[in-house]
């Protein structure tokens, strides 16, 4: 439903959106029914001359089945999206990729702008040729990440839609977490947390490069600072 | 005029207790939330020992001996009360509220040595939990013996004298909550 | 409004007529007067707040455009205006007329008392929530502005000067709330104890209408959940003003003790205000179908349980807060548990209406409303009680359109329907069908057209509190747009709907039909009084024989039973 | 009920005096207790202790135990709230670290040592 109006850009975006989907096929045949069932009785039971209303109190057993069966259909309905929902949360909030396999970038929310430090040629965040950007996050298509997300001075939120990825940052806190691109383009990083006058203008970019394109981002990062360095 | 709903009582206790015991409800529910937040806060951080050994438990302990008595003078203010003698309801709830000026003299005594000494409630956040805990404290004994000197006037008068056991059980929560603060804030180093 | 007051021989004041006044209106113990105040007051607060509303939804939707009666929004106004719609529509207005004036008018008069237990605590009430009103006003002119920092108040925002820029302004918006807290815990006590021990003779637990049961469990509820978030309000308070550091990080605060603060009465208080506008709708429902309500144990113990689980839900607001995703499970499951008892409540009244004789009068028709359009906050609710669904919808316009389908039913719906309903007890007389009805269709059918755009808005990614969507390039083009100003001209319809209902008040008090002691043909004990009620409410305190609904009781020649009649 | 009749014959039951003696002799092992240096030891006579004398005081001096039964739920049902907070709330206030987060804040307790009287 959502991927109408957002691209799906991650591995578990489409996850997410089945989470959705669930949900919204689940509640959307109680909601008809209820309300169909709410208007037909307003219009059938208009008042009319000489028809005077039933005397039923709802309190006996064969009356009360009319609200307790609907319930417990409600509860199994709840149990489906309760185990869609946890399954769904595990794999994007809990379980982090194994090191080998992916980057470390790390996010860093400040007022009013978001900052990224990528791995660099090496890899490995910590390292002389780690490249800081502003505003602009560089990631390559098909690799695996882990973010490690902070915040400055007040809550900021980590938001990309086209990820379905949010998570707040909080300072005081370094929270972890990761995402997988799964196609390349630009999209928008948003900040989705209050977080003063500038919140409105808290706008940063995702660029998902191919390998190729990637490495040579790098590489145009990298030299000019190795010049400086030398 | 009172109204006459004032004077039913279908939960079958007098409204002015019933009303008593709502407001300690909600008394307890703020207190609460407050030394809940202060103990999740103290396991988090074992520094903050350090800066609890500098309070003072034998003044924490005096001022307990305080309102433990004030509470039992409050509580024979109660028995006298209900036996009908006002004059003597009246004494025993001053006495009680000379307990509570005692302890809000020893507080006030405490808090300048240690303000003096550089502990201020924005030196650590520690010390930012126990003022602004026994603070609340103590506005709540302040607040309950003003409250007790009126109800004290009207009983040597023979007037309201069932205000005498209701200003007493507000006064035995306000002693419960410094039984627990005693510990939390002095004793536990 | 001289007619809602009764001349009472008792006090004679010939001495100074503004005297009289002032006694008779501002400093009076009468809960009926008391709820006026309450009641004018909110309705006032809601002008303001509907009016900042017009202002922030004409740049979202214009941006840059010069607001006519307003002005260019700059970025910082943009957010004391969401911050300030939201604590005064939801403080300021919902709470004040659901619980404080429909509770103070309708708890003595329907359990047949002639007073509230403590009617001067009753008053101190409402001059601490003017107090309150008063302070919040007054931020809006301080230097700085009002508080901009939402009304969650989510420290380190909130907490520090630096940061908002409103040094004066969250303070005083901080001090506001607390007093309002005051206020409410004042009048709660006195609706709590009033309808425990003040009933009528014979009125036992299962006679109590529905609506004085709901509106004690709010009180209930709102003591019970209210006291940490006054411990929270008194630590930042001093993280704003002497420099201690509860919520600070870098002196071993923690920031998101203040979000669970906060939650932890933020969502009870949701119920606070629900349970009330559901009671109003219990009323109306069961008159004007003249049926007995469906299962009224059932009724009420769902009311019981959603109060009790309602404390065990608060951290769905918090899923990627930065709270341990763990917790994340239990919420979801008790989240998903509330919707049953909610769910059941709303299918209770579905089943009243079987077998009715269903007059569509236009208190009527707003208590259907209610039900009608509350579905749609409910079950889209269970899109972000799930917390792997709420990764995405989490603060975006699906959740906003989401509790204002909740909260727009429960303070506007429920309080109109609640208002023409009671009118005629009020004030004397009866209000005008044709105002009333076209005043609730242009309102009604506006109000989809606001939030259903927004819903999709929403999906499509859109988050909150944005001065200028342009920033975003995903949020720039123009079927955004398209869809955000649908959103605006709806508003500014339905805010002027408004001016409808304040001509048909104006009309009916002059012109209205005359009301009868009980023109509805209700049961309940109010409807025995006189309308309006004079002080002391009742000429003889009524004795009750039966329960609130027994409407259309086989064998009886009339289709109502009121409680207090002997046979 | 409003006279307080029977209530007022259970009162005379109780010796306040005696219980005033009782709480006192119960703060002076509160203070003591943790003087003997053991964790556990401190932990009993502290709270054990506070949890007992708040026990006396709410039944002989409030008279909860005379009062109906539901002020006693009331009063209980707000302290299994406050435990409902604490529970919710522990894991991320009382914690370092959790699933995939950590607090980066560093006690200054080295270079800050407490004052002393």
């Amino acid at each position: 439903m959502i991927e109408r109006w957002v691209v799906q850009a991650s591995t578990y975006a489409a996850d997410i959106d089945g989470v959705i989907w669930l949900i919204a096929v689940l509640v959307g045949f109680w909601f008809l029914v209820a309300e169909a069932v709410f208007l037909w009785l307003i219009v059938r039971f208009r008042v009319r001359d000489g028809q005077s209303a039933q005397y039923i109190t709802g309190e006996e057993k064969k009356q009360m089945r009319f609200i307790s069966w609907p319930h417990y259909l409600v509860l199994v309905c709840d149990v489906f999206i309760v185990v869609g929902a946890v399954r769904v949360w595990v794999e994007v909030k809990q379980e982090l990729p194994s090191e080998a396999e992916s980057q470390h970038v790390r996010v860093i929310g400040q007022q009013w702008a978001w900052s990224f430090v990528h791995p660099g040629a090496d890899g490995k965040l910590e390292t002389a040729d780690d490249i800081r950007t502003v505003d602009e996050l560089h990631v390559q298509v098909d690799q695996k990440y882990i973010y490690e997300l902070e915040a400055r001075d007040v809550l900021h939120s980590f938001s990309v839609p086209v990820f379905r990825l949010k998570q707040d940052a909080v300072p005081g806190r370094v929270i972890t977490g990761w995402f997988e691109p799964t196609m390349t383009g630009t999209y928008d990083i948003q900040c989705a947390e209050i977080c003063g006058i500038g919140h409105g203008m808290m706008a940063a970019r995702i660029v998902i490069e191919s390998p190729e394109q990637h490495a040579a981002w790098i590489a145009s990062q990298s030299a000019p600072r190795l010049a400086a360095t030398r | 005029m009172r109204p006459i709903a004032t004077t039913r009582s279908a939960a079958g206790i007098p409204t002015g207790l019933l009303a008593v015991w709502w407001v300690l409800a909600s008394e307890i529910v703020i207190f609460g939330g407050l030394l809940g937040s202060y103990v999740m806060y103290r396991l988090a951080h074992d520094a903050w020992a350090a800066q609890a050994e500098a309070t003072n438990t034998w003044i924490g302990a005096f001022n307990t001996f305080v309102l433990l008595t004030s509470s039992l003078t409050a509580v024979l203010a109660h028995q006298a009360a209900e036996h009908g003698d006002g004059k003597l309801a009246a004494k025993r709830l001053y006495y009680t509220c000379i307990g509570a000026a005692t302890f809000i003299v020893v507080k006030a005594f405490e808090w300048t040595t240690e303000i003096q000494h550089g502990m201020t409630i924005s030196s650590n956040t520690f010390w930012s939990f126990y003022y602004t805990a026994a603070g609340l404290h103590a506005l709540h004994v302040i607040a309950g013996a003003i409250l007790m000197l009126f109800v004290a006037a009207d009983a040597a008068k023979g007037r309201e004298l069932h205000r005498v056991e209701l200003i007493g059980i507000y006064w035995h929560f306000v002693d419960i909550v410094w039984i627990f603060l005693f510990p939390l804030l002095y004793i536990a180093k | 409004m001289a007619e809602h007051a009764t001349p009472h021989p008792a006090h004679a004041h010939e001495a100074h007529h503004e005297e009289g006044w002032v006694k008779k209106y501002l400093w009076s113990t009468d809960h009926k007067i008391i709820c006026f105040q309450y009641m004018f007051t909110g309705m006032f607060m809601a002008l303001i707040g509907g009016f900042f509303s017009y202002v922030f939804r004409m740049q979202t939707a214009f941006p840059g455009v010069e607001v006519p009666f307003y002005g260019l929004v700059s970025a910082a106004e943009y957010n004391g205006l969401i911050t300030s719609h939201g604590s005064i529509m939801i403080f300021w207005v919902a709470m004040p007329v659901l619980i404080a004036a429909f509770g103070n008018y309708l708890i003595p008069l329907m359990i047949g008392a002639d007073d509230m237990v403590f009617p001067k605590i009753n008053r101190l009430s409402y001059q601490i929530f003017l107090l309150s009103v008063i302070v919040l006003l007054s931020s809006f002119f301080v230097e700085g502005g009002p508080f901009g920092g939402a009304w969650t108040a989510y420290p380190p925002l909130s907490a520090s000067g630096a940061y908002n820029n409103t040094p004066l302004g969250s303070s005083l918006w901080l001090v506001a709330v607390a007093l309002e807290f005051v206020a409410f815990l004042l009048g709660g006590i006195n609706f709590i104890t009033t309808a425990m021990n003040s009933r009528a003779p014979g009125m036992k637990l299962y006679d109590i209408p529905i609506v004085v049961w709901f509106i004690v469990i709010a009180s209930i509820l709102f003591m019970a959940s209210v006291g940490p978030l006054i411990a929270g309000a008194v630590m930042l308070f001093f993280d704003q003003n002497i420099g201690t550091g509860f919520f600070d990080p870098a002196r071993g605060g923690d920031p998101v003790l203040w979000q669970h603060l906060f939650w932890f009465f933020g969502h009870p208080e949701v119920y606070v205000v629900l349970l009330p506008a559901i009671g109003i709708t219990a009323e109306i429902i069961t008159t004007f179908s003249r049926k007995k309500l469906f299962g009224y144990k059932v009724v009420l113990n769902t009311a019981i349980a959603t109060a009790v689980l309602s404390f065990t839900v608060w951290a769905h607001h918090q899923f990627i807060a930065g709270i341990d995703p763990r917790m994340a499970h239990i919420f979801t499951i008790t989240t998903l548990l509330i919707s049953v008892p909610i769910a059941e409540m709303m299918f209770v009244f579905i089943a009243t209406l079987y077998g009715g004789s269903i007059t569509l009068s236009t208190p009527m028709l707003w208590a259907l409303a209610f039900i009608g359009e509350f579905l749609i906050g409910g079950v889209t609710g269970i899109f972000l009680g799930a917390s792997g669904a709420d990764i995405y919808f989490h603060d975006t316009y699906f959740v906003l359109a989401h509790f204002h389908y909740t909260f727009f039913p429960i303070a506007v719906i429920g309080t109109f329907a609640g208002v023409t309903y009671w009118f005629p007890k009020m004030f004397g007389k009866m209000m005008n069908e044709t105002l009333g009805k076209l005043h609730f269709w242009i309102t009604i059918i506006a109000f989809n057209f606001i939030f259903i755009p927004l819903f999709i808005l929403g999906a499509a990614g859109d988050h909150r509190r944005i001065y200028d969507y342009q920033n975003f390039p995903q949020l720039a083009g123009p079927e955004y747009f398209f869809l955000r100003e649908m959103a605006t001209i709806a508003l500014i319809v339905m805010l002027l709907a408004q001016v409808l209902f304040f001509v048909n008040v104006f009309i009916s008090l002059r012109n209205g039909k005359k009301a009868g002691r009980n023109p509805f043909k209700s049961n309940t004990l109010e409807w025995q009084a006189d309308s309006p009620p004079p002080h002391g409410n009742f000429a003889e305190l009524p004795t009750v024989y039966r329960g609130p609904y027994e409407y259309s009781v086989p064998g009886r020649a009339d289709d109502y039973w009121p409680q207090n009649a002997a046979s | 009920m409003a006279d307080h009749a029977a209530p007022a014959e259970v009162h005379h039951h109780v010796n306040y005096v005696r219980i005033w003696q009782i709480l006192l002799a119960l703060l002076v092992v509160s203070v003591l207790g943790p003087m003997i240096g053991i964790k556990i030891v401190t932990l009993i006579t502290a709270f054990g202790i506070a949890v007992v004398k708040a026990y006396l005081v709410a039944k002989n001096f409030m008279h909860l135990n005379v009062q109906p039964r539901y002020v006693v739920y009331i009063l209980g049902t707000a302290l299994v709230f406050m435990l409902l907070f604490y529970a919710g709330t522990a894991g991320d206030v009382m914690k370092h670290a959790g699933d995939n987060w950590h607090k980066v804040y560093v006690e200054p307790s080295a270079t800050e040592a407490a004052p002393h009287h």
